[in-house]
């Protein structure tokens, strides 16, 4: 065990840190500032397509596609590195790098390879995901919009209606998940595609959030008609891409920088006055706050250790579910307490007051983090039927064609 | 013993209840907040009618003399709504602070529009994270003359007088300030609670007057006290809103093939909900009754309450998003109201450790009665 | 609303305690002392029949029956009276009381009332619970032992095996449910019986607990015959009587004067001496002690209001769980908390130190209490599915004969 | 970067686990407090012969010379089984103190001693409640002669020796005591774990000599960072083992006609467990490395690993009996150890409160790097 880095990690460290240094500034995001969301992605295309061209778009992809062809452990140390700065990596080229590509390289054709992993990486193809609808979260497989097969055209024609959709009005193309079939139970009807988002009969609404932002979208799908060319995988094959490309989400969770965290919520009650000196020479407040980072640090620590167990080869699975479980819970409750710290102040602030804004996103955002992408409940449950062995839950819907539910 | 509401206090909860599900409904909530308007003045005018609002005023000041029971079972009713309403600051704090320091001059003038809802008042204690407690107060009354920043300040912008702690003379005192006066300046702050605007009144010099029938000293904790006791109201009816949203939806959400509120992480979440809202309205309940009853256990008992009602409505605003799942997170499902509401209700009057020094401040004989352990110690 | 005494309660209390500073001294246990079984069973017998003889057997009870019929306030201002003495009144009592009498007087007959309703109230005759069995806890109505009539003698035999019978060793009489009817389905095949604890047949054995005590037992049934008319209610309406037993047992749970409970540990903090003065000058072991006050006193205004209702004839139903839900998860918390109060004292004492070994046994005996007379998950599906009316378990052994299960 | 145990290390783990899990039963357990033995001898002495007592002690001194982490995963498997040994006292802090604090001829002769097995140390550092830290130590040692009370001694009556905290000429030194001469007297306390038997060591002017090669003050904060890590091995062996305990049971436990393991109340109370377990498990990983690097992370690691530990073999121990319903409450369903050790490991060196302090002391610059909001605060 040794948590250093080896003499390689640390030249490639060195490395990655003096690119960094002279290439990230540029592309930084102003602190407490909410930019333009078509400016956010102009950068986010443009930092990416940087980093690919010196061989950091991808640490872990193979050259041929335009990675680096790294270790894991590369990969590590770049986040860390790229972690220091404030920069554009939004879902807009989260879901292309973390999620279609994976998901095409697994289940599509070497010509769908050739036509979508250079340009994603490129950052000349932006990615959204409709998956979700109003009907079908966490039970994902429940899933209504249909594609029903043109044989003359060689089309789907698709209908339906999806949420959740990130970024889905200003990115390029989507991963679409629909059903082929509905005589069959309802995993097995599924099938897999990529949809350019320009297509007619694709109407992308904003929806409004309680954190006052719009970046999430429904995006009804009308007569949509998608070539059969741009299905990945075999029809019927939908959930399998699914889970291919829920794997890639689940490893990513919590993955980037998040060191500072609990440390600048200590800082704060370091630096806030008291009666007894500063918050944090309260001694519940001590408690808390040194609680939620040894909570912190151990879940930093278990992340390494889900990572040289993929450095190995070997699959971490479901055991990877504790860690979205345990941060998001913690930063709802962390975030909470530090608006309490705040006491009054931390109801209402003055404009120059730049820090109590991100305790509040912090405060709301920690709702949505303990739903999406996998809730509390659906979390706790894959940990015990896969990692303890323990019986899956009573399902009446299982081996029930959809059209039959 | 009895210990349950009167049949007049059910009907008047009824009542309040009637006329807000009527009036203050989500849509109207969201439309407001669309409007930029800090409160919803057409139904203050409308409970101002129905003698909501001097409920808990004498008689004698225009008001109806009910007991501080009667004023609860309309508090938990504007929580359960969420109603965008200056109750808490105007009625809650402020009338009540003129009643407890106030002349019977100043009681005549004030009381009487406040019962009327022809003036709002606010009530203005905080300066920032200093708090207001013990040497925090940089306030100064001199002169008849204020000078100082109360900050944040919740419905300062729609109130037309403010009751303002301050210093006078080295002790704490309460003044009442007219805010149309060119030595007031609002400064409207950015809320968390789209629904209760908070404001930083800086005084420059503004006339006031001082509210010196009884000392500050005396009234303050009597008053934070009282108002503790119909926060935890607001709080339970808030938190029992939460629970029926959350148990409402999960019983018509299918999942998996069967109903979510079949599931026992959602039945089990929610009976731990429901727990906590029971006990916290059993504690408010005692006190309330403490309150009317003046005795002695006012403190212990208020302290109760808040604790209780900060946690029961913490954990229910959020496992009511929580059990909504996607659909919470949305402005249109309306749970963020809630969520934003438990904050500034749990941060507002001091937080937790505030209650729980004064709680066990106020328990009996603590380091005299020592337990047969102490021989051993 | 009125938290104070009517004149006539007052009147009431006045009395009541009059009587109990006359009476109660000498039938007080000593303090931090175990006393022999035997004893203190003798002594609970004692004080059960000089409180009868007084009227105050049971308040509520018609005085025809030998109670007081009194009211349920009187009843409440006697137990908060009574709670001030370290009386005798364990389950050897509180089972004959509490379950046995109301269960004889809703299904009994009059002649079974006459027989024992008398005796148990002047303490002549003690009870035990045969309940439970080693594979019938939560899920009671999958109990096992039957009793199979004989017809001839007018008899039941019965063959079973019983645990957690609270002192079975020392009591005379049993409540008894067994399985009569194998071929219809669980809850529809019980019936309930009570049984004279000599009868031949019958085993009692001491279970060892993790406290170290030895007052639950598990009861053997071998070809225990039991005459007929000690039968309670109908054959096969037993899972009726048992629910009418456990009634008695959910209201008398919590309902004891516990109010010395954190104002004790809230006492024992302030006399420990810390770098901040006392244990409790440190706001972390304040705010946790002022959590647990207040959710005590909390508890113990929600008692009252149950008792208001019951008072007007209503009945609270599984609202009620929430008392020993809570009530339970407090004590295992706040008993861990004090320990740690102790620091390294909290886990070995000298001999003179009474107090210890008091937080000791109560940590302990949490967890039984987190268990007994339904466990927390119990009740919360009580609570959801009783109270706030969302659906039940999946079953699937409801309509299915039990020897086909 | 590399987070796992080397191969070599797994091996002597399953060796360990091995020989506890053959020699150190329940059924065993059991035994000895029925027979009121306050370890297990001939177990130890097979620890002794695997060289496991000595794994960590250099090899100039008799030892196997290996690292704090191949210490923790013995540790780690004594927690598991819950063993009745001296392994911490007498291993863990009395010989961590003696190669810390001892001169080169006071290591000579204890230390191979200790890894033989031929002798056990207790090591007895608090005095009653009052804790052990700044003024608290009343014991003092002075012409090689020792006065004073330490109390509760873990396995001070299975010792030869003792390691005591004391005060030498107004400092906080160590002195080691031999126990069988005429100035000491040992006198059993009631334990709560009935597997680690306490004891008053009360000192009358026995001989002691000093361990002076390093101030005390110095090595003190070092061999309790040193031995939190190892106690937080010790907690994630106890809480893996009651969380599979849990799980096993609830498998084969039949209620309402289905797998008590299928309710969700179960599935997500072990998940959560299991959850508490992973983390403190990474949290000790990185403590041990932190005390084998020698570098100044290992404040701040030690007592993150012993925070993550107290708090998920807490929960581990409760929920255990709480899965296994009423037998989990019977001496024979052995949940009872685990319950009882947790408090043990949990009160033992400080509670949750010292290392949170602990923790907070060795963050990186709190007050002087700050953030954004200090200008508006």
């Amino acid at each position: 065990m040794d948590f250093k880095d080896t003499p390689e990690e640390a030249a490639f460290r060195t490395t990655a840190r003096a690119w960094l240094a002279a290439n990230a500034p540029e592309f930084e995001l102003p602190a407490g500032v909410h930019i333009e969301d078509a400016e956010e992605i102009r950068l986010g295309r443009a930092w990416l397509a940087r980093k690919t061209a010196n061989r950091y778009g991808s640490i872990l992809l193979p050259e041929t596609y335009g990675g680096r062809g790294g270790t894991i452990m590369e990969a590590v140390v770049f986040a860390e590195e790229e972690g220091r700065y404030r920069l554009p990596r939004g879902a807009y080229v989260g879901i292309g790098i973390g999620m279609a590509i994976p998901t095409i390289l697994k289940h599509g054709r070497s010509d769908q390879v050739e036509r979508f992993v250079g340009p994603t990486l490129r950052g000349e193809m932006t990615w959204c995901q409709l998956f979700s609808e109003p009907s079908a979260g966490s039970d994902l497989a429940g899933l209504r919009t249909r594609a029903v097969k043109d044989d003359a055209a060689d089309e789907w024609v698709v209908n339906g209606q999806k949420v959740w959709s990130s970024w889905a009005h200003l990115t390029d193309w989507g991963v679409l998940i629909a059903r082929t079939d509905v005589s069959v139970p309802k995993h097995k009807g599924l099938t897999f595609f990529v949809v350019d988002m320009k297509t007619p009969g694709i109407q992308v609404r904003p929806i409004r959030q309680i954190s006052g932002l719009k970046d999430f979208n429904e995006t009804f799908l009308t007569d949509v008609r998608i070539p059969d060319t741009n299905r990945i995988g075999a029809v019927g094959e939908g959930w399998a891409c699914a889970m291919t490309l829920l794997t890639g989400e689940r490893l990513g969770q919590g993955g980037e920088g998040k060191d500072r965290g609990i440390i600048d919520l200590i800082r704060f009650a370091a630096q806030t006055p008291r009666a007894e000196a500063t918050a944090l020479d309260n001694s519940a407040v001590r408690l808390a706050l040194a609680g939620a980072y040894a909570e912190e640090q151990a879940e930093k620590h278990f992340q390494a250790r889900l990572r040289t167990m993929i450095s190995r080869g070997e699959n971490p699975g479901a055991a990877a579910s504790i860690v979205k479980l345990i941060y998001s819970n913690r930063y709802q409750k962390t975030s909470g307490l530090a608006m309490e710290i705040r006491e009054m102040a931390g109801i209402a602030h003055a404009p120059d007051d730049t820090f109590t804004p991100e305790l509040w996103y912090d405060y709301i955002w920690s709702t949505a983090l303990r739903i999406a992408g996998g809730a509390d409940e659906v979390l706790r449950n894959q940990i015990a039927e896969r990692v303890l062995g323990m019986p899956g839950e009573v399902r009446t819907d299982k081996n029930v064609a959809f059209d039959k539910l | 013993m009895n210990f349950d509401l009167s049949d007049e206090q059910k009907m008047l909860g009824e009542q309040a209840r009637g006329l807000l599900s009527a009036r203050s409904t989500f849509d109207r909530l969201r439309a407001l907040i669309d409007a930029g308007f800090e409160w919803d003045e057409p139904l203050w005018r409308e409970l101002a009618e129905m003698g909501f609002l001097g409920a808990a005023i004498p008689e004698v000041h225009g008001g109806l003399g009910m007991s501080e029971l009667d004023l609860a079972v309309i508090s938990q009713e504007l929580g359960r709504a969420n109603a965008a309403l200056p109750f808490f600051s105007s009625i809650v704090l402020a009338a009540d602070a003129i009643r407890l320091a106030g002349s019977d001059a100043q009681q005549s003038e004030w009381l009487p529009k406040l019962a009327r809802g022809e003036i709002v008042a606010c009530f203005a204690y905080a300066e920032g994270s200093a708090g207001w407690t013990g040497g925090a107060v940089k306030a100064r009354l001199a002169n008849a003359r204020l000078i100082g920043t109360k900050t944040p300040v919740a419905d300062g912008g729609v109130a037309d007088i403010a009751v303002v702690l301050t210093e006078v003379g080295g002790e704490p005192g309460l003044a009442l300030v007219r805010l149309d006066q060119p030595g007031v300046t609002r400064v409207k702050l950015a809320s968390f609670d789209q629904l209760r605007a908070h404001y930083s009144l800086i005084f420059d010099g503004a006339a006031a007057e001082v509210l010196d029938a009884q000392p500050a000293r005396e009234v303050l904790d009597q008053l934070f006290d009282r108002a503790a006791v119909q926060a935890a109201f607001e709080g339970v009816g808030g938190a029992e809103a939460c629970l029926y949203m959350a148990r409402d939806y999960a019983m018509e959400r299918q999942i998996f093939g069967r109903s979510l509120a079949g599931y026992q992480a959602i039945k089990h979440k929610l009976a731990d909900v429901y727990a906590g809202v029971e006990l916290a309205r059993s504690a408010a309940f005692y006190g309330a009754w403490a309150a009317a009853d003046g005795g002695n256990e006012l403190p212990a008992a208020a302290a109760a309450a808040r604790l209780q009602a900060i946690d029961a409505f913490e954990r229910a605003a959020r496992e009511n998003i929580q059990v909504h799942g996607g659909i919470g997170y949305t402005f249109e499902a309306n749970c963020h109201f809630y969520y934003r509401r438990e904050r500034t209700l749990a941060l507002s009057l001091g937080g937790r450790e505030r209650w729980a020094d004064r709680l066990i401040a106020h328990l009996p004989d603590l380091r005299s009665e020592a337990p047969d352990h102490a021989k051993a110690a």
